[in-house]
């Protein structure tokens, strides 16, 4: 145990994002007393989020357009072994083929969260949805996100669904904010 | 396996106790509570037992005729004590020790939790439980 | 009774350890022959023997010539037939402490040339011989020392003669015979002689051991163990009065080993326990002699382990809790005895922690005796304890005196005996026992740093004073441990003391502890059964309305009785109202409150919220809500009195918040008010109140930046709610608004106008204005005024000004100043009035005009040759030009409205009428005007020459004029003797002859000879001299005139006048050849212009007119 | 483990929350309010600081003395958060540190100018926070200024307050 212990900065930096998403959420819990309220916003910050990182997915993996959902999917999926270090498993297409579920065995984001009784209709993950959805509208897919499954909840596993809703013309997104 | 725990803050009161005899409850807070006593000269700077004390682990703080009560202090002054009983050989000074790393890596990520703010009462069940499991010895 | 009473007291007194084996065993010597009542001498012998510090191991005795000493035992030569009784007798010791002396002294008065010599000597001598027979038997020595009068003479034969004589009639052997000299020197004599028995001593008690020592190989194992241990335990302590504490300390752990192989069964238990304490005892303590420590401590843990669970008797259990508590609590003694010899004990091993477990055993001892003997009501008769004070063997019982084990008991007998043991022990007052052992253990934990400890002490104290129905001690205890464990928060704790302090509290009928503890259990921190909160909430209420709380029913029905006995009286009188001190509580009642405003003006109302959170589980209603605030002079009281809509009935977890508005005194202007405290009464006066005081103060949680992230169910976040004690009453903010009017920035030296316009825009009107100019720190470059001219005007400086201004009026006024040094300055206005109303409150505006001062312009020099060259040197008598120079630096345009120079003599003007040419010329920033004087200089100097005084009138466009004077400097004047003038045309014509003149002018009193030359050039023909010499007479001018006849056009250089010094001058004073190189550079022309023909022939024009330009910058 | 610019990212939007919420708890209260209130942000850092040290000092033995956790937080600590060492470190050894990070993780991207550097005091509350949390569960209770003169560069005055 000598002083000059290196961390291991990538762990320490998940650790840090984790964290500061955790106060940042206690925060909000405590300005908007509705939990409803607070997982729209955690959504719209994952929405901002996402619309920012997408570029740097872009330029890190250098991808192309995505040609179907199927490839988005996987994209995504690359995401997310990229941001938040774990390997979804794409399931549950619907018949349609516009409509699929990420399961996370684990979700890092809620690893060490325990959430109090009141505030257990709370959608901590919501942020996700959020950078999916966001990200997605910067390659011009319109998307909509959200959880059904959840670990916070007593779920064995997290399953983030993604349905498609339509493709945007090329033209600036409608940035919300 | 210990037959007590308890985890107290910087401010000397109480964060966390558990007995796996509840009814010994208040007599084990007793002895706990005393031996923050030997816990606070050991971190004395005064007295040259601190300076060598670099360890997060103290050892042993005292041993009454019943029981054995052993120390830990994080580098945040939060202070973790084992109750033994006396009566128990098997358990080594190494796999005390262990206890305490274990306990002490539950702790940080009970801190971790944001909806726990520290230096309150820890009442989380599932922490209650995995401190027992690791007291007793069932992980 | 006395009886019972003198068997309690031995019953007692058989758990301690005897005297004599407690003392130091000393050496015994007896005296003989010593009359230390009547003979003085004899007295002043004895006390130097006694009353000495460092005197040898020893205890003297006198022997009395009808001492008897004690009977010797027949020799026995062989152990067969012999068993012990017990193990050790109880007289053992005092014979050797106090009976048996290793040697005994007889003294004897005589001097060797004493007359009565030969009877005197008989009479010694049978003293000696009757102590002989009285010691028969015993190898006690005998010696003998003759008080001497006479100091003894070396070598004197009569001496030694007499000295053998005496001796042989003693039957003593020389050593045996010694003298003392009483006079002088006694004590060194006495201290030689005190060494001397010494040794015999040691000598004799070496003996005695050796002879005990040779018992042993008569005994053997199996019938006499308890010989083993008695011999062992002999020799130790013979060897102590031998003082070789190393082999009495072996002897001593022989016997203990011994001891421990005795097979021990309920009848023995007892003695072999009780020896086993005594050797443990002696052992122990030798050790801790011997700085052993550790030994000593492990020792007795060994010593305790063993005999731990030897408990003898079922019915007499509790003899052998006490005896272990009475091991303990020895232990804790002798420990803490080394302790003051200096031994260093440590947090984790001291006495306290003995006299703890001693307070442990004497409970268990308690309860033992609670169990076996509270139903013994009379003493068994006959006495089975006869003969109790007289047993033989330590540890024995008087019903089977000196048996062995071996022989079964008498039941009944015996049956009488524990009988009577156990009423004995249901005599004896245990709680005593028990909080004394607790007090010596508290006062160790105090010293050896263990606050938590010692208090847990503390408390098992109060428990053992409630048990023996000492509640009121019980209940300070308990309350004054309460302040420390709330400190620390161990609420479990907390609550288990509260329960107790509460039942205290209420068993004594101490109303005021009764109330507050009741306040504090209602917390919701403190955890005790619903049902006794319950219990306790309405016993509140109750008292407030006169009645008898009610009883924990878990308690004993007579304590109830007494208790409710203690209760009335305290409803009979009026009482008066219960003050509550809840600062340092934390009750079921908590209070915040905080200034609305860090700050308050004096004509605002000061606002105050106070918050206040009820947890306790059932509604509380107050009576009233008031806050204590302190300020400077006085502390005043203000109570909520608007209570339209809120009640004063608090639900469980209510939190409610109410305001508190009072007027400011203005006397505490720009002071700090602070709430003192919080008062909150309960119960209505007529009956019975209580006010409850609560601390103004915050109190702190470890990290409110953490407590910030608590989510609370209520619309008042009560932790979060930040106390704020303190605010400040400060002047009323003025309404009125202040304008300067004014163009910074100031230039250096002008009359600078500020306007100062004000318009009220209070409500109504003001009075007693008054605008003042404060002064800076260092203003002294600054000069102000209200007009503008400046005489000597202090600071403050106040403006004329209308006193009074009527509502949303304005007035105006000017404030006038002069700076002489360039750099920004702050000007301070203070306006200060009352506002014209009914409460006419001192008002008070402070402005501040931050001033830039700039230089308006500066003044540079240069200085001209006659051929506008600018040099840095002049000449006596030679013209040279005067340029001065003046920059704008304002950014302002300045209008120089006169310019004038005044020469400062040698200097002087070459010209008649100087007058200014840049006079009405405006510059503005960075612009530049110069002119140009012709001076010259009569005189030599070596310093540099002031020229002169050179004045600027300026303004600033529509400004007021302003003269600024600056002196112009100069250069060294050098002074040559000769001077050179050239006159020549300013111009010529090709094939045009022009005349031109070179005056050299000799300004010395001496002749000049120059040779003097002119060079020829392919532009010019001329006559006149081309190679001559002249001499120049003192004070003349030579002329020489020259006709040149350009031949070229244009600007061609003039043929080179040459004046050189003659070799061969003799005369004339020093004039260098460079000198008079330099004089021809300065003043003649190198070319001059000449003009190509010209039809007719122009006429001429006159030397050039001095130059008047403004020179505009560059750029 | 989670990619640098997810921190970046979340920074700046805890900067926005925090921000378009006081604005509008300011609407009501002083609305004439000069600088912005950058105490929830602050706060977040503080409560993210205290916590990550107790998962960060688990392994280490025990600090010497004040000096020594300084140290700790100008290497190990700043490394692990802002990828680099504090450049310089300087204390009057009576409880004042300055902590100088010349190129300032938050500051980085932020080009300098006047205007930017208004805003800069944003991009450093949640520093400070973090600073003084981790400080404060390491029983060091300061107070934490920032100065910024010259962009990216940040100079963290630590004010040490004995009780």
């Amino acid at each position: 145990m000598s002083r000059s212990t290196r961390f291991d900065t990538k762990k320490v930096n998940s650790e840090l994002v984790n964290l500061t998403y955790g106060t940042l959420v206690a925060q909000m819990v405590k300005d908007l007393d509705n939990p409803d309220d607070v997982s729209k916003q955690l959504d719209r910050i994952g929405y901002n989020i996402g619309i920012r990182l997408i570029e740097d997915f872009l330029s890190k993996t250098g991808t192309a357009r995505c040609l179907d959902l199927k490839d988005t999917a996987d994209k995504i999926q690359t995401a997310f072994r990229l941001y938040l270090g774990v390997q979804p498993n794409v399931v549950n297409w619907s018949p349609a083929g516009d409509e699929f579920s990420f399961i996370l065995d684990s979700n890092p984001l809620t690893e060490l969260v325990e959430l109090p009784e009141n505030l257990k209709q709370l959608k901590y993950s919501n942020v996700i949805c959020g950078a999916i959805r966001g990200a997605l509208e910067m390659v011009q897919l319109d998307v909509q996100s959200w959880i059904v499954q959840d670990q916070l909840k007593g779920d064995q596993n997290t399953e983030i669904r993604v349905k498609f809703i339509r493709r945007l013309e090329d033209a600036m997104p409608a940035g919300e904010d | 396996m210990a037959v007590c725990a308890a985890i107290v803050g910087k401010d000397n009161s109480p964060k966390f106790f558990c007995c796996i005899n509840p009814d010994e409850e208040l007599t084990f807070q007793y002895k706990v509570l005393s031996s923050l006593d030997i816990i606070e000269e050991k971190l004395n700077p005064a007295s040259k037992s601190a300076s060598e004390m670099r360890e997060l682990y103290l050892g042993q703080l005292y041993s009454l005729e019943t029981c054995k009560i052993y120390g830990y202090v994080t580098n945040t002054k939060i202070k973790f004590i084992i109750v033994v009983d006396s009566t128990n050989m098997a358990l080594r000074d190494n796999e005390i020790r262990s206890m305490f790393r274990k306990i002490h890596s539950e702790y940080a990520d009970m801190v971790s939790n944001p909806f726990y703010i520290p230096g309150e009462p820890i009442t989380s069940k599932s922490f209650d439980s995995s401190i027992k499991n690791i007291i007793t010895g069932t992980v | 009774m006395s009886l019972i009473q003198a068997n309690l007291s031995i019953y007692q007194n058989n758990l301690n350890i005897p005297q004599d084996l407690k003392v130091q065993p000393l050496a015994l010597v007896g005296y003989s022959g010593l009359d230390i009542v009547n003979n003085a001498v004899h007295k002043s012998i004895w006390e130097t023997f006694n009353n000495r510090t460092e005197k040898a191991p020893i205890l003297y005795k006198i022997i009395s010539n009808t001492h008897k000493f004690p009977v010797i035992k027949p020799k026995r030569n062989s152990y067969d037939w012999y068993i012990p009784k017990g193990i050790l007798k109880r007289n053992w010791l005092n014979k050797y402490l106090q009976e048996v002396p290793a040697i005994v002294v007889i003294f004897y008065d005589l001097d060797w040339k004493d007359s009565l010599w030969n009877e005197k000597m008989i009479e010694c001598a049978s003293k000696v011989q009757s102590m002989r027979a009285a010691m028969e038997g015993r190898d006690t020595r005998i010696l003998v020392v003759l008080i001497q009068n006479q100091l003894p003479i070396p070598e004197d034969p009569l001496a030694a003669e007499r000295a053998i004589a005496l001796c042989s009639s003693c039957e003593l052997n020389s050593q045996s015979l010694y003298v003392l000299p009483h006079g002088q020197h006694l004590l060194g004599y006495t201290i030689r002689l005190e060494t001397a028995f010494f040794d015999f001593c040691q000598n004799y008690y070496h003996n005695r051991v050796k002879i005990v020592k040779m018992h042993k190989e008569h005994l053997n194992k199996n019938s006499h163990q308890y010989l083993y241990v008695r011999h062992q335990f002999k020799m130790g302590f013979l060897n102590e009065l031998k003082q070789d504490l190393h082999s009495a300390h072996k002897h001593y752990t022989l016997a203990y080993n011994n001891l421990l192989e005795i097979r021990i069964v309920d009848t023995n238990a007892l003695e072999v326990r009780t020896v086993a304490g005594f050797i443990n005892y002696k052992i122990c303590k030798l050790l801790f002699a011997l700085s052993l420590p550790r030994d000593a401590i492990s020792q007795f843990k060994g010593h305790i382990d063993k005999f731990k669970n030897r408990l003898g008797f079922q019915e007499l259990v509790f003899e052998h809790y006490a005896w272990l508590s009475k091991q303990y609590e020895i232990f804790g003694d002798i420990f803490d005895e080394a302790v003051k010899q200096g031994l260093p004990a440590v947090q984790i091993q001291h006495p306290g922690i003995y006299y703890q477990q001693a307070a442990q055993y004497a409970i268990s001892r308690k309860d033992a005796s609670h169990n076996l003997c509270s139903k013994i009501i009379a003493y068994p008769h006959p006495d089975p304890l006869e003969g109790l004070e007289r047993m033989e063997f330590f540890g024995q019982r008087p019903w089977r005196p000196g048996k062995v084990s071996a022989e079964p008991p008498d039941p009944s007998t015996e049956a009488n005996g524990i009988e009577a043991i156990q009423y004995l022990e249901n005599q004896i007052n245990h709680s005593s026992i028990i909080i004394s052992l607790y007090g010596s253990a508290i006062a160790q934990y105090k010293i050896y740093k263990c606050p938590r400890i010692r208090r847990h002490l503390v408390l098992q104290m109060a428990d053992e004073c409630y048990n023996s129905k000492d509640f009121g001690k019980a209940l300070t205890l308990l309350t004054h441990m309460l302040s420390d464990y709330r400190e620390e928060k161990w609420y479990c704790i907390i609550s288990n003391i509260l329960e107790k302090a509460v039942r205290c509290a209420y068993l004594t009928a101490n109303i005021q502890d009764y109330m507050q503890l009741s306040f504090e259990v209602l917390g919701s921190s403190v955890e005790l059964s619903i049902e006794d909160k319950r219990r306790i909430y309405e016993n509140l209420n109750r008292i407030l309305k006169k009645q008898i709380p009610y009883g924990d029913p878990k308690l004993p029905h007579d304590v109830l009785q007494t208790a409710i006995i203690l209760w009335q009286p305290v409803f009979g009188g009026d009482i008066s109202i219960i003050n509550l001190d809840m600062s340092q509580i934390v009750s079921c009642i908590e209070v915040k409150t905080r200034f609305v405003k860090p700050s308050f003006e004096i004509d605002q109302k000061v606002s105050l919220e106070v918050f206040v959170r009820s947890t306790c589980l059932f509604p509380l209603t107050f009576a009233q809500i008031s806050v204590q605030v302190n300020t400077v002079n006085i502390s005043s009281e203000f109570a909520v009195n608007d209570l339209a809509d809120t009640s004063l009935t608090f639900h469980s977890k209510e939190v409610k918040r109410f305001f508190i508005e009072f007027e400011p005194d203005p006397n505490d202007i720009n002071n700090e008010i602070e709430i003192e405290s919080i008062k909150i009464s309960i119960g209505d006066p007529a009956e019975c109140s209580a006010t409850l005081k609560f601390s103004g103060q915050a109190t702190k949680p470890e990290h409110p930046e953490l407590q910030h992230f608590k989510r609370s169910q209520h619309e008042v976040d009560f932790d979060n709610i930040k106390v704020v004690s303190k605010a400040s009453i400060v002047p009323r903010h003025s309404k009125i608004m202040v304008k300067f009017e004014h163009a910074p920035p100031a230039l250096v030296g002008e009359c600078y106008e500020i306007y100062v316009s004000i318009i009220n825009q209070e409500l109504c009107g003001i009075k007693d204005l008054r605008v003042e100019i404060l002064p800076e720190q260092d203003c002294n470059e600054v000069e102000f005024s209200c007009v503008p001219e400046f005489g000597t005007v202090k600071l403050p400086l106040i403006l004329p000004t209308a006193t009074t201004l009527s509502r949303s009026s304005k007035l105006t006024t000017s404030l006038f100043l002069r700076a002489s040094k360039a750099e920004i300055k702050n000007i301070f206005v203070k306006i200060t009035y009352r506002v014209d109303s009914d409460k006419p409150v001192i008002s008070i505006k402070n402005e501040t005009i931050v001033l830039p001062v700039v230089q308006p312009f500066e003044v540079t020099t240069r200085f001209l040759s006659g051929m506008m060259q600018t040099i840095h040197k002049f000449y006596a008598g030679e013209n040279f030009g005067v340029m001065a120079l003046i920059r704008c630096m304002s950014p302002w345009p300045i209008c120089i409205e006169e310019t004038s120079i005044e020469f400062i003599t040698p200097v002087k003007s070459v010209e008649k009428d100087l007058q200014s040419i840049i006079a009405g010329s405006t510059i503005s920033k960075e612009e530049v005007a110069t002119e140009l004087f012709l001076a010259v200089s009569d005189k030599q100097s070596d310093h540099n020459l002031a020229i002169g005084e050179y004045k600027v009138t300026w303004k600033r466009e529509n400004g007021m004029s302003t003269i600024t004077q600056v002196t112009l400097h100069g250069y060294h004047c050098d002074w040559i003797p000769l001077n050179l003038k050239v006159i020549t045309p300013p111009y010529g014509l090709v094939r045009t002859p022009v005349t031109i003149e070179y005056h050299l002018l000799n300004q010395s009193s001496h002749l000049i000879q120059l040779d003097i030359g002119m060079e020829a050039s392919e532009a010019f023909m001329f006559s006149g001299y081309r190679q001559t010499t002249v001499s120049v007479l003192p004070f003349s001018t030579k002329i020489f005139q020259y006709n040149l006849y350009p031949l070229l056009a244009g600007t061609v250089a003039l043929p080179r006048l040459v004046l050189s010094i003659p070799e061969n001058s003799t005369e004339g004073p020093a004039l260098r050849q460079d000198q008079l190189n330099q004089l021809i550079e300065r003043t003649i022309p190198f070319y001059i212009f000449v003009m190509p023909q010209l039809k007719g022939n122009p006429k001429l024009p006159d030397i050039i007119q001095k130059t008047n330009i403004v020179l505009k910058p560059l750029n | 483990m989670a990619d640098d610019i997810l921190f970046d990212l979340l920074h700046s939007e805890i900067i926005n929350y925090t921000l378009r919420n006081v604005d509008d708890n300011e609407k009501d209260k002083n609305s004439d309010k000069k600088d912005e209130d950058l105490s929830n942000l602050e706060y977040i850092g503080f409560s993210t600081g205290y916590r990550i040290i107790e998962r960060l000092t688990r392994e280490m033995p025990r600090f010497k003395d004040e000096l020594d956790t300084l140290k700790f937080i100008c290497t190990d600590f700043w490394s692990a958060i802002y990828k680099k060492q504090i450049d310089n470190l300087r204390t009057n050894h009576q409880g004042v540190y300055v902590l100088q990070d010349n190129a300032f993780r938050f500051l980085n991207r932020l080009s300098n100018g006047k205007q930017y550097l208004e805003v800069a005091p944003r991009y450093v509350a949640f520093t400070c926070g973090i600073i003084r949390g981790s400080l404060a569960n390491l029983n060091v209770h300061c107070l934490v200024t920032a100065d910024i003169q010259s962009l990216p560069s940040c100079k963290f005055h630590i004010q040490v307050q004995r009780v």
